[in-house]
């Protein structure tokens, strides 16, 4: 997508944004709270269509005007505010919009049984999937969105903080499952604020600030330390710099102590 | 103090207040008879014409809007009698006449009452079901009583002038306290009355009062569907045409028919007269609270199978072809209608 | 690298579904019924006592004529009501239901009694007047955004406007009293043996899916519910109905229109649990914007069930109009709505969306049929009549929400 | 340890609100339009719109005796609204503020004609019914938790029982003339002088106010409007205000009722907007969970609503009883509790909760009550009548829609 | 609090679990998904009280049977659902149920001031404190939350994942007001997922499992190894067997290699 500009009112959201994601490829995109993360995939798979911008697809430029249209092309999302129904239970919510039936009504037992076998391969600890979403815990609702976006046959999987909420275990898991998806060929746009997941899996990292475009990196030629300065807005020339300084080096930092700057205080 | 035509002879605007639209008889009778004398009377003259939808309040909006449009003369049918005074009140602020039309503007100076008396449509209903049920050999017995909407106060003039009628002859009215149709709607006077089937029995009780057609078309399915045939004398008011052909038809015992057109006629011909700037004078006044009101006072027709042809199809109410549909052939031969 | 997770797929901690013999059931049952989804139980025993108290008041209240005008009288009350539920399933309102089912008793009169129409064809255009006026509501509210309740505001002046107009100089129009149309809503009982095979038939029925289900669920290694509890179910329903159908055959039997109407309230409870399309009219009521993100044409959602919301309206005035034997510029009018409405919420619908009961409409409709029927009984004056009906049917809610709020403490 | 928090603090990407110069600001005015909250804009161009109509029908509506009546038509209106706009800021409904109305009208007119209560009392005794209803049911609905449409159902019949029997026998009972209260309502108008001088006041208040508020936030270093808005502002509504008092004191002027009308809306819009009790309200209707862990006492807002709207719907009661000089069994049925609502919804007041535009009540009593008023002065027979009103109304609400709807593609 | 228990029709969130927090000390809740953590949080903040179980708060037994009671008691909370009111704005959210007055109006400028100063504090990128929550990123909402939860004058401060949808500076800023709060002399309850933040501000970690107490470490006496055992479900056996071999090392391994536990796959 090239351009992607998009604007509420007084607030700027997105400005001139461009991002590629390839097939069989992670990209990561990070950035600080607010520069428009969220908005851009809402702006890829139609939930809200940028007010400029174009999209294209598998070399066709497409227009997105819809969640469905996005459906249809194979773009499968996870939000960050998860978009559940909290009055359906668990198996509903994951069929939802795709159910399957059996004549004219609903095949409820095999719909069971596949969210089941979906679930547990997540690790997911769900009590029952005939409780209503409402009810669960906040790592469950993420498993059951994350799940979700796996049911159809996706292209491009776009996945906004699938981790924050969940465990260790569960964390392990999406992490696993995303490399699964890369390596059946999917297109997958990771967003985290966690360097750790974030090295774990992506192949690119993208970076966004304030709306705009603030660098890209190959993951293995990048400190956390540089991400995380093109994150919070060390100009951009300081940052090709130290890119242009570090590359000498090759492989700097060892990944695992950079985690660590994460850390904080 | 009454006549303050602003002049010419020739024009002037006359506004028609009326009461409500549920009954057939106000949108499809009065107001076009009204309009037709008038325009015979006075060419020129304009007519300004509100229904007030059973809203006293509304109908107050309308006088308002039709003074505001140049009004010289308000016929004013009240919603509610007791409560119009206010309407005169501000019709006398701009020195306009006012005619209370149909129904009485209690406790106001009213100029002229034209109507046909509320109290005496329930004592005629009354004392025709009585009359017609000593005819079928009856003296006693159980009268259920189907009175209009509980928010109604003509209603309850009909119910005054009933039980004057029937409470001295021997029969008995059920329940009490009397039933009022919430709205005057047939199916809620349908459900009162399946309801006292349930409770007197098929043939528990001799007659239906009935307070209009409507409520009496709901009665007679209710005792129709309870299997109850033939179904006994039920009263009526307002010669709806579906009420005609209940009675051509033998299920309905009668109606109460105000020939509307010599009261819309006369309204029509006083209210000329007063933009004119003359008083039609009358010998009978009606006190309404205020004052003695100049009236002229018309007479309810009871209409039964018998009088069908002598007042609703000679008035040209309606016609025979409208009243003999395919449905009712048989009945109108037998009852001699042709 | 860690790899934490080591255990293979996680059991459920408390297994809730499976539960083998009668007595754990039962526990898990009466444990449901203190903290979990109860269902319709409260308004169940909020009729029961209506009926209680109805019948200790005056005898006749259950007698078999009695209940046969019950019947009568609920059937086009239920109908609207079945209507009203999917609007209010999505969080929305539809006011013009009693203008557009007195606009389709008009049409139905004028088509058959003036123009002649033959009794099938002219109950057809009515109904299609309705579906028509549910189209233009739902789109408006739908592609424009004008909210429901201005548009359908707008929409119970307007369709009552056209009713006059439709009805014209006459007012009031008969049905012819021997007719088709009279006949079937005022004379035409289900035969007994049919009903009694029916009421058989009914209960048998639900057990053999029940049984189906269950198998389909064992051989996808779904937990089941216990053998014997879609039989208890179906054994006490068995007697029940066979026990109403008698008393009922001791007068005219069960009417054709009861019959309907509770055909359409079942036909739309499975509509709406068992398909895809009543799927997504939860979904929507439920979040809409969950529902758009998951590629739901909701605006096809919210006008299909307008639509239908307005061809129940105008089945109901049909229904009305041929069991009362006319219509007229009242038909439809007054509280035609506010009775509607109330019997869905009364049966548990939410007015926020996204939630009913089962067959709602059905419970609801008996709670206010048999309260007004109930008070037909006792003789009132106007204003004693009022407040009891207000009170009653306060009465009638009261225990439902006591059973919801000693079963959770917050939230809706 | 790296900290990697360096930067001071972070200035707001896009600075909104600080504008400096009008041409900005307009430009910005014009962007927040297209994109933004634009208020009661479209709503005002419906009136507008609806006036221009009516007034190219019938030169008399715009007269100054047509508008002091419309002024004395919409005091009661806009009172209720105002009360039902507090209940469904919370995402609720009272149905039976109607009845309430009809009730405190028959309390005042029984009292001060029947028992010769000062008028005073009277009427302060009417508005405590009003209140005292409003308190159980507002405690039936947060205490017990019965939806609010069953519980003010059941009020809007209870109620309307007990007028009748308040009424009695009576049925219809007259305000003296010439007494205190029909003078109020019918023939007291604000001195022309008084009006000329309120109506400059006003908006010199208004801006004495901004100003203020300006200096106040200068001095915090918030971001401030430009100088030139509340002067521009001040001086619209000075002229609009001067201009409307003029032409009305061709007739008869300002009546004192419509006054009050505007005070009491005027009140309840600071009270709402202006309050922590009115932030409360925002809350509940917003998000109740929320609301509940924010430590509000969401029952006490719930049921301190609820009197709150009773007790207005029992002064706008009061009001249309000494401004009809009765009142009787009729008094707040039929259409009264539809249009307060509607008023509510047309002025921009969400059904689903915690949204209202200012003012909200006012707007739309002022476009009901000019589509009522209009329609008056055209002497249309009923059928044409009803339809042509529904037809206004949506088509006042669609430039509303239109415009949201262009705003913002999604959610509510 | 003492044997607290709840549960929700056929899912026993808690079963007797304990749990001691002190003034001064950060103590971290954690647990897998599901496990009970918010649960018990809502327990203790009076949202959603215990079927039984008592909370004994600074010395004394008392009932939070409502957030009001909570908050008259010092104790603050940040829900993991965030429980902020879309329809208002930032500045009315943070002083939601405790506005600024001045005379009978609310004194708007003061509140829009402190809120201002609150944000800036916590490096929160909030375009204008004017604009409704319903319009805010995932981690402006969450940084509203936790400023709302420091607002009043608390002794107990409950933080339920405060940085799940954080970016790296903001999650620094708030590992750092964590430890000015516990330096300050307050009771922190920090529920987080996220091992380097536990170890980065915790005291002392409390595990949940399946709604049961599962074990409590000294953070400095304790691997991630061993903290995730307990939360994935090694038996207690075994946890306290390895604990006590562990504590023999004493400070065995390197946190910071352990935070990478946590980057699975
Ligand atoms: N519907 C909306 N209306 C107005 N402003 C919005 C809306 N949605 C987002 N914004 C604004 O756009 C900016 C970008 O938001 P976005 O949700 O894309 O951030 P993000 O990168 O996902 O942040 P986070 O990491 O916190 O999730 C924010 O400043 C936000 O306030
Ligand atoms: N209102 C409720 N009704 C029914 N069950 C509930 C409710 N709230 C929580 N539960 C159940 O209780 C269990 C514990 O939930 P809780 O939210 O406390 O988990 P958690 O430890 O916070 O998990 P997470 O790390 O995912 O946030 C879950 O299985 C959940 O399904
Ligand atoms: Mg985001
Ligand atoms: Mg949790």
């Amino acid at each position: 997508m090239r351009g992607v500009s998009k604007r509420f009112g007084a607030v700027q959201a997105l400005s001139e944004v461009d991002l590629d994601v390839y097939a069989g490829e992670v990209v990561a995109l990070v950035g600080d709270n607010g520069a428009g993360k969220s908005t851009l995939v809402k702006a890829i798979c139609g939930v809200s269509p940028p007010d400029t911008g174009t999209v294209t697809f598998a070399g066709r430029e497409v227009r997105v005007e819809s969640p469905h249209a996005a459906q249809e092309l194979g773009i499968a999302t996870v939000f960050q505010d998860l978009a559940l129904c909290d009055n359906l239970d668990v198996v509903n919510n994951l069929f939802l919009g795709r159910e399957l039936r059996r004549g004219a009504s609903l095949d409820e037992v095999e719909m069971e049984r596949r969210s089941g076998k979906l679930l547990r391969e997540l690790a997911a600890r769900i009590p029952s999937v005939r409780l209503p979403v409402a009810s669960l815990s906040g790592g469950q609702r993420q498993t059951v969105a994350i799940s979700r976006s796996l049911l159809g046959d996706p292209k491009v999987v776009l996945l906004d903080e699938p981790t924050a909420a969940l465990g260790v275990a569960q964390t392990a898991q999406v992490l696993n499952l995303i490399e699964r998806l890369r390596d059946r060929g999917l297109g997958v746009v990771l967003i985290s604020h966690n360097m750790v997941d974030v090295r774990a899996v992506a192949d690119r990292v993208a970076v966004l600030r304030l709306g705009r475009n603030n660098g890209e990196f190959r993951i293995h030629e990048v400190t956390n330390e540089q991400i995380i300065a093109a994150i919070t807005g060390a100009t951009q020339n300081v940052v090709s710099e130290r890119v242009a300084r570090l590359r000498e080096q090759s492989a700097g930092d060892d990944p695992l102590a950079a985690g660590s700057a994460e850390g904080g205080a | 103090e009454s006549g303050n035509s602003g002049g010419s002879a020739s024009g002037g605007k006359i506004a028609l207040l009326l009461p409500e639209s549920q009954t057939t008889r106000y949108e499809q009778h009065d107001r076009p008879l009204f309009e037709a004398k008038v325009k015979e009377l006075c060419a020129n003259c304009e007519i300004i014409y509100s229904n007030a939808q059973q809203d006293q309040s509304r109908q107050q909006q309308q006088a308002e809007a039709a003074l505001n449009n140049g009004a010289q003369v308000l016929v004013l049918d009240p919603v509610d009698g007791a409560a119009a005074a206010t309407i005169v009140s501000l019709a006398k602020s701009k020195n306009v006449p006012v005619i209370s039309y149909d129904r009485l503007i209690q406790n106001a100076p009213v100029d002229y009452y034209i109507s046909f008396d509320n109290e005496r449509v329930g004592q005629l209903q009354g004392e025709t079901l009585v009359n017609r049920l000593k005819e079928l050999g009856k003296t006693s017995g159980d009268i259920v009583m189907i009175n209009g909407s509980p928010t109604d106060n003509n209603a309850k003039l009909f119910n005054k002038g009933a039980h004057s009628a029937l409470d001295t002859s021997g029969f008995k009215t059920v329940p009490t306290p009397d039933f009022f149709t919430p709205e005057w709607k047939p199916e809620n006077a349908q459900k009162f009355m399946e309801g006292q089937i349930a409770q007197l029995g098929k043939d528990g009780f001799v007659g239906v009062y009935a307070a209009n057609d409507g409520t009496a078309g709901g009665a007679i399915s209710a005792m129709r569907a309870a299997g109850i045939t033939p179904v006994p004398p039920t009263t009526g008011q307002d010669a709806e045409l579906a009420a005609i052909q209940r009675i051509v038809g033998g299920d309905q015992y009668m109606t109460v028919y105000k020939a509307f057109k010599p009261e819309a006629d006369k309204a029509a011909e006083v209210a000329v007269a007063l933009l004119k700037g003359e008083k039609p004078s009358t010998d009978r006044t009606v006190n309404n609270g205020a004052t003695e009101v100049p009236s002229f006072l018309l007479e309810p027709q009871s209409v039964t199978k018998d009088n069908v042809k002598q007042t609703v199809v000679a008035d040209k109410l309606y016609t025979i072809e409208q009243i003999c549909t395919s449905a009712y052939a048989a009945a109108c031969k037998a009852a001699g209608l042709t | 690298m860690v790899d934490p997770v080591t255990e293979p797929a996680v059991p459920p901690p408390t297994p809730a579904t499976e539960l083998s013999s009668p007595k754990e059931a039962v526990g898990g049952w009466l444990q449901t019924l203190r903290t979990g989804d109860i269902g319709s139980l409260p308004i169940i025993i909020g009729l029961i006592l209506i009926v209680i108290v109805f019948q200790s008041l005056n005898p006749t209240f259950l007698n078999a004529f009695n209940l046969v005008n019950l019947c009568l009288q609920i059937a086009a009350l239920g109908i609207m009501a079945t209507g009203i539920t999917l609007v209010l399933m999505l969080g929305e309102i539809d006011l013009s239901i009693g203008s557009v089912s007195g606009l389709a008793a008009a049409v139905l009169l004028v088509t058959h009694v003036n123009h002649g129409y033959a009794p099938l064809l002219a109950v057809l255009v009515a109904v299609l007047v309705g579906t028509l006026v549910g189209l233009i509501q739902g789109s408006i509210f739908a592609k424009i955004g004008v909210p429901s309740f201005i548009v359908t505001l707008a929409g119970l002046l307007i369709w009552q406007g056209v009713q006059l107009r439709v009805l014209g100089e006459q007012g009031t129009i008969n049905l012819p009293p021997a007719g088709t149309l009279v006949r079937w809503a005022q004379f035409s009982f289900v035969p007994r043996w049919l009903a009694i095979t029916l009421a058989a038939l009914a209960p048998l029925l639900y057990l053999l899916l029940s049984l189906l289900t269950r198998r389909r669920r064992a051989a996808a290694e779904l937990p089941v519910t216990p053998l014997w509890l879609p039989i208890a179910v179906a054994v006490i329903l068995l007697v029940l109905l066979q026990l109403v159908v008698a008393k009922l055959y001791l007068d005219r039997g069960v009417p054709w229109t009861f019959v309907f109407m509770v055909l359409v309230v079942v036909f739309f409870d499975w509509l709406l649990r068992r398909t895809a399309y009543g799927r997504k009219i939860f979904a929507v009521g439920g979040n809409i914007e969950a529902a758009r993100r998951a590629g739901i044409n909701v605006d096809w959602i919210r006008i299909s069930v307008f639509a239908l919301c307005s061809t129940l309206a105008a089945v109901s005035g049909v229904v009305a109009a041929m069991r009362l034997g006319f219509a007229n510029q009242q038909s439809g009018s007054g509280e035609t709505l506010i009775n509607a409405i109330a019997a869905a919420v009364i049966g548990g619908t939410s007015l926020f969306g996204g939630r009913t009961r089962r067959y709602a409409p059905l419970l609801g409709a008996l709670v206010i049929g048999s309260i007004a029927n109930g008070l037909e009984l006792l003789s009132l004056s106007s204003d004693v009549r009022l407040i009891v009906t207000g009170t009653v049917l306060l009465a009638a809610v009261v225990i439902d929400a006591l059973v919801q709020r000693s079963r959770t403490s917050h939230g809706r």
